[in-house]
């Protein structure tokens, strides 16, 4: 598809500027969507209905929430360091993004297919922590620095057993490279990594609980990457308004809402790619190929996305130190031992 | 305001504290409390708190009345989350005062009234904790049980919040044909519903942990402070008034007083706190059904007088509140007018122990202690 | 020992009851809505439902009763005295209308809902309804008036109790002169007898 | 107010259903900001609770008045609450909207006679769109009068000359 799109732009920086734009195609469907989604299954959750009045059930909804944002007045506050306070929206946004340069949507599509995919993954979604950072800085607002402190905390913290999941990952496959990782698990439901990968039963036996604690791992991990409850103490609503984002209206609001829902999906993307088997059908080559390869990678993304907007309307929040407790003392020591096992693993079998 | 700390490896650190502004308009201050803290870093050093956001004179109003039948509204404006039992409160200093005995239907309602209330109350306390701890699920879940108590007060008087219903030496109106066949069913859904509550919140992992050994007030500072209610009961002190000094018809049921057993944590912290309110609710339900099999007959109205007119003198009440201990203070002159009117509000006293046992923990668990408090301005303002 | 048995059951209670809460609201994700969705579906208010204040003037007798009754002073009600050559015709419960009540206003921005006004009323003529659904772009909408006396009628009716008073005035000026008179005769009657006639008190 | 404000001398058909997009949008997600004065904040959360639930219009609970469309003054305003209420007023971004809930914020309500210390109606300190009548309102009373404000939202328009 990249190919194709660089035999009509020859030469021309165009081309690049098309390619880049490719993944907003997904992005704003799939924020709309997942908007929906959320409000809706919070409110089933809850015994009530949400969204009824705009549209057939409420689907409009995003569009007229979107469309609103655009109108607002662009507040900056006056005490407020203009240029990071502008900056800041942008930054994070643009971390989410780069991410999904690496994420194979198809067997024959993926932005980049970098040998170092995972790697570039883990570099680059720390950007959004720079992001953060700014907001709350430039804001002016003691509610908004408490919570970029906290995020800067939480992101730096959760990086580790997420690091250590995804390396896990890459000496069981032997691949950093997102495209091949998909490609290895691409027979089948047995193949993906969760139910041990494609290897022989002993060896498969022996991985499957290993798998099974680091998939826990990565999954908490994500939650708290992405800022959502439990494990979202940035922006404590109850505890510090709306933390980073407290100082921002309008469209810049609209940007963080729609990194926020971007990095959702980016975060379980990766969780998909490294566990269930990326764009892969579950049953080998039947449904596979073209369009079927993109239905159930979304379809496996969204799963994740709603077990996230589940667990985020059952749960209470940790307080800042039970969230340092849950990464350096649960889930960095947890993903240790399993990392080293399934070396241990690895050479033995 | 700069202090210097030593750190372990014997380096200094310097670190200023930070005043920060929490309220009137927060989330978590459940109305219009303002708190000044202190702080260093995420430690609150100090917590002072700012009343009179909500202060709506309402000594002064009862003063201004030419009928104590009129100052009803205002004391149901007090507490609008119980109104029900500060009605009764006042309603009872009042009889106190006229001498007059009322029959025995219209203190059997009073008490389902209360108790419904104050089944209502704890569901507002314990769907606002649920989102001070983050979850928002039970609030809504809490709200929806509360909706069909409203309904049953709108049935017997009218309104949903502010009623209006127990008078001076009676009641507005009896009860409706209907209502007890809907209480009773209201009560059987309602045990499920508790269970489901403490599945999803009160049992919690990450909500003990949020909870348990936060906030500890232990039982002789709770005293010393004047606490009352659940605040009280939950450092295990056994104080009910219903119990202790019993008013109204309570002598005739069978109820436990719930304290905290500090089950999770320290005795005395914010999860004993809140479980002594989820208890409550199910010792309600066990008084509204001995109260509707007991329910005797007769006139709600038959002693309501005509016209009040106390002698001169003075007469004090209290009663136990969802908040604790709220007594009423009347002064009579002689006249329709009453002389001067003091409420001793649960809430304010209550209050007053934040900074006490607020100094030293997190923010986060700044908003865990407030909402275990349970305050409602109205009260704590008047 | 115990230190490794915490951590673990930290985590399994962790795990436990996280799941536990998850089911919950699995559960509800398929329970049906309680939801009553407003404008389309109503919900059926009690009979005792107090929400606006009616006054039925038909009945009113402008006993200004329920002004009295009312802690927040909302009702406004003046009135007129009417002539005995006047039929403001009777209540629905026989009783004659002796007043008219020319100005009967309730500010419902103020009023507080309590149904104090309800009960004194002696015709029963003020009473909550139950339309609830009243909001106004304009504060001063929500005075309401009930009088439905025309300016034309008041002034006349005011004209007509000016006349009356005017003319009892003259009446009682006339019977005091008449009993003055009567009473001077008697005194003149009475002096010799009685030494001394008490005057009132300064 | 917003991006196209009073930017258009006179309508035309596109302006005019261009403005018909922009008011369905603002009248369709109207958040709310979240903060409760007094007893008519328990009705006002009775009616985003499940039982009235105010989602179904769009509207969302927001903490922070930045992100915020309208303010629902629910309760008594004392004259030590006024100025804050005021700065928060002033901290919404355009478009913002004020619904004044119940008897005290409409007028001082109980408390309009002998309140020494509750101010007599919030519209003496910021403008109010919509007066919600009740002491306190119901919950569909209040879902009403968002009706009414999304009514005025509605026929709001961005020429100049407003037929």
């Amino acid at each position: 598809m990249i190919d194709w799109i660089l035999t009509q732009f020859p030469d021309s920086i165009l081309g690049y500027i098309i390619i880049c734009a490719v993944p907003l195609l997904f992005i704003l469907p799939y924020a709309l969507v997942t908007i929906y989604l959320e409000m809706k299954m919070s409110a089933h959750m809850q015994d009530r209905v949400a969204y009824m009045r705009t549209g057939w059930h409420g689907t409009l909804q995003p569009f007229a929430d979107i469309l609103k944002l655009l109108q607002k007045e662009d507040i900056i506050p006056t005490a407020a360091d203009k240029f990071l306070f502008i900056l800041a929206p942008y930054i994070v946004f643009i971390g989410t993004y780069a991410t999904f340069a690496v994420l194979p949507f198809t067997s024959s599509y993926i932005g980049s297919d970098l040998d170092l995919g995972l790697f570039y993954l883990v570099a680059v979604s720390s950007l959004v922590v720079v992001g953060i950072l700014m907001s709350g800085w430039a804001s002016n607002n003691k509610w908004s620095l408490f919570g970029a402190l906290r995020s800067a905390a939480q992101i730096v913290s959760y990086e580790i057993p997420t690091a250590l999941v995804l390396l896990s990952i890459v000496m069981i496959a032997g691949t950093m490279n997102m495209q091949q990782l998909s490609q290895l698990q691409s027979g089948g439901i047995s193949d993906w990594y969760i139910f041990g990968g494609p290897f022989p039963i002993v060896k498969k036996l022996l991985l499957l609980p290993l798998m099974f604690i680091l998939f826990l791992v990565q999954l908490t991990a994500s939650m708290a990457e992405v800022n959502r409850t439990p494990f979202d103490i940035p922006e404590a609503e109850s505890e510090l308004v709306q933390g980073y984002n407290t100082e921002y209206s309008g469209m810049k609001f609209a940007i963080f809402y729609l990194a926020e829902y971007a990095n959702l999906f980016a975060v379980s993307a990766i969780t998909v790619v490294a566990f269930f088997g990326g764009w892969g059908s579950p049953f080998g080559s039947f449904m596979s190929g073209g369009v079927w390869d993109l239905f159930w990678f979304v379809l496996k993304g969204m799963f994740f996305v709603s077990i996230n907007i589940w667990l985020r309307w059952t749960l209470p929040r940790l307080r800042v130190d039970q969230l340092m407790y849950v990464s350096w003392k649960v889930l960095t020591p947890f993903a240790l031992v399993c990392m080293i096992l399934i070396g241990y693993i690895l050479v033995a079998f | 305001m700069e202090t210097i700390t030593k750190t372990s490896h014997g380096r200094t650190l310097r670190t200023e504290e930070m005043v920060i502004n929490m309220g009137p308009q927060h989330p978590s201050t459940h109305g219009v409390l303002r708190l000044e803290l202190v702080v260093d870093g995420e430690i609150v050093i100090d917590v002072i708190p700012h009343i009179g956001y909500l202060h709506r004179c309402f000594e002064k109003h009862s003063e201004q009345m030419t009928n104590y039948q009129q100052v009803i509204p205002y004391v149901d404006r007090m507490d609008y989350v119980a109104s029900m039992n500060s009605e009764l409160s006042f309603a009872i200093a009042a009889e106190k005062l006229l001498k007059i005995q009322i029959p025995e239907r219209v203190d059997y309602i009073r008490v389902i009234m209360c108790e419904l209330q104050r089944i209502a109350s704890h569901l507002i306390a314990i769907g606002t904790y649920g989102i001070d701890i983050g979850a928002f699920t039970p609030f809504l879940f809490c709200f929806r049980d509360r909706e069909r108590i409203l309904d049953l007060f709108e049935m017997t008087c009218g309104a949903r919040l502010l009623y209006n219903y127990i008078w001076i030496g009676g009641l507005s109106h009896d009860l409706p044909q209907q209502f007890i066949p809907t209480l009773k069913e209201f009560i059987v859904d309602f045990r499920k519903n508790i269970k489901e509550l403490n599945d999803l919140l009160s049992f919690n992992h990450i909500f003990i942990k949020r909870t348990a050994n936060i906030g500890v007030l232990p039982a002789d500072v709770a005293i010393n402070y004047g606490c009352s209610g659940p605040m009280l009961r939950g450092s295990g002190v056994k104080w009910d008034l219903r119990k202790d000094e019993p008013y109204s018809v309570y002598n005739k049921f069978d109820f436990e007083v719930c304290v905290g057993k500090g089950e999770v944590g320290t005795l005395g912290d914010c999860w004993d706190r809140y479980i002594v309110r989820v208890d409550e609710m199910e010792q309600s339900l066990r008084i509204i059904e001995q109260a509707i099999q007991t329910l005797p007959e007769g006139n709600v109205q038959s002693a309501v007088p005509k016209r009040i007119r106390p002698n001169p003198g003075e007469a004090y009440a209290r009663a136990e509140s969802p908040r604790g201990e709220l007594g009423f203070y009347i002064m009579s002159d002689g006249t329709g007018t009453p002389y001067r009117i003091k409420a001793r509000s649960p809430a304010f006293v209550n209050l007053s122990i934040i900074s006490e046992i607020s100094r030293g923990c997190m923010i986060a668990d700044l908003c865990a202690i407030t909402g275990s408090v349970d305050i409602v301005l109205g009260e704590v303002d008047r | 020992m115990n230190a490794i048995t915490e951590y673990f059951g930290n985590i399994t209670q962790s795990l436990k009851t996280i799941s536990i809460g998850m089911g919950v609201t699995f559960k509800h994700l398929f329970t049906p809505a309680v939801t009553i969705q407003y404008p389309t579906v109503k919900m059926k208010l009690p009979e005792r439902s107090r929400n606006r204040l009616y006054v039925n003037m038909d009945d009113c007798i402008g006993c200004d009763q329920c002004s009295k009754a009312c802690p927040v002073n909302c009702i406004e009600i003046e009135i007129i005295k009417s002539t005995p050559e006047d039929d403001l015709g009777i209540t629905s419960s026989g009783q004659k209308k002796k007043l008219h009540v020319p100005v009967f206003n309730i500010d419902i921005a103020k009023c507080c809902y309590c149904g104090l006004c309800v009960y004194p009323c002696p015709t029963e003529c003020i009473y909550m309804t139950n339309v609830y659904e009243f909001s106004e772009f304009d504060r001063n909408n929500l005075i309401y008036n009930f009088a439905k006396m025309t300016p034309a009628e008041i002034e006349t009716a005011q004209i007509k109790v000016k006349k009356m008073d005017e003319e009892t005035a003259a009446k009682k000026v006339a019977a005091a002169l008449v009993a003055a008179q009567a009473k001077a005769a008697l005194d003149a009657t009475t002096q010799t007898s009685t030494p001394q006639q008490p005057t009132e008190p300064q | 107010m917003g991006l196209l404000d009073k930017q258009f001398e006179d309508g035309n058909i596109v302006i005019t259903s261009l403005d018909n997009l922009m008011n369905w949008a603002r009248l369709s997600s109207l958040w709310q900001m979240q903060f409760g004065l007094a007893c008519c904040a328990i009705e006002m959360m009775a009616a985003s609770a499940s039982n009235f639930d105010m989602m179904r219009f769009g509207v969302i609970p927001r903490a922070t008045p930045r992100q915020c469309d309208v303010m629902i003054v629910s309760g008594t305003v004392t004259l030590k609450m006024a100025s804050r209420i005021k700065r928060l007023y002033d901290q919404m971004s355009e478009p913002r909207y004020v619904i004044s809930m119940g008897s005290c914020s409409n007028c001082g309500g109980p408390y309009w006679e002998h309140g020494y210390h509750v101010l007599k109606g919030v519209d003496r300190i910021i403008p109010v769109d919509v007066y919600v009548p009740g002491c306190p309102p119901r919950p569909e009373a209040l879902l009403e009068g968002l009706i009414k404000l999304q009514e005025k939202v509605r026929n709001y328009s961005s020429v100049k000359s407003v037929a």
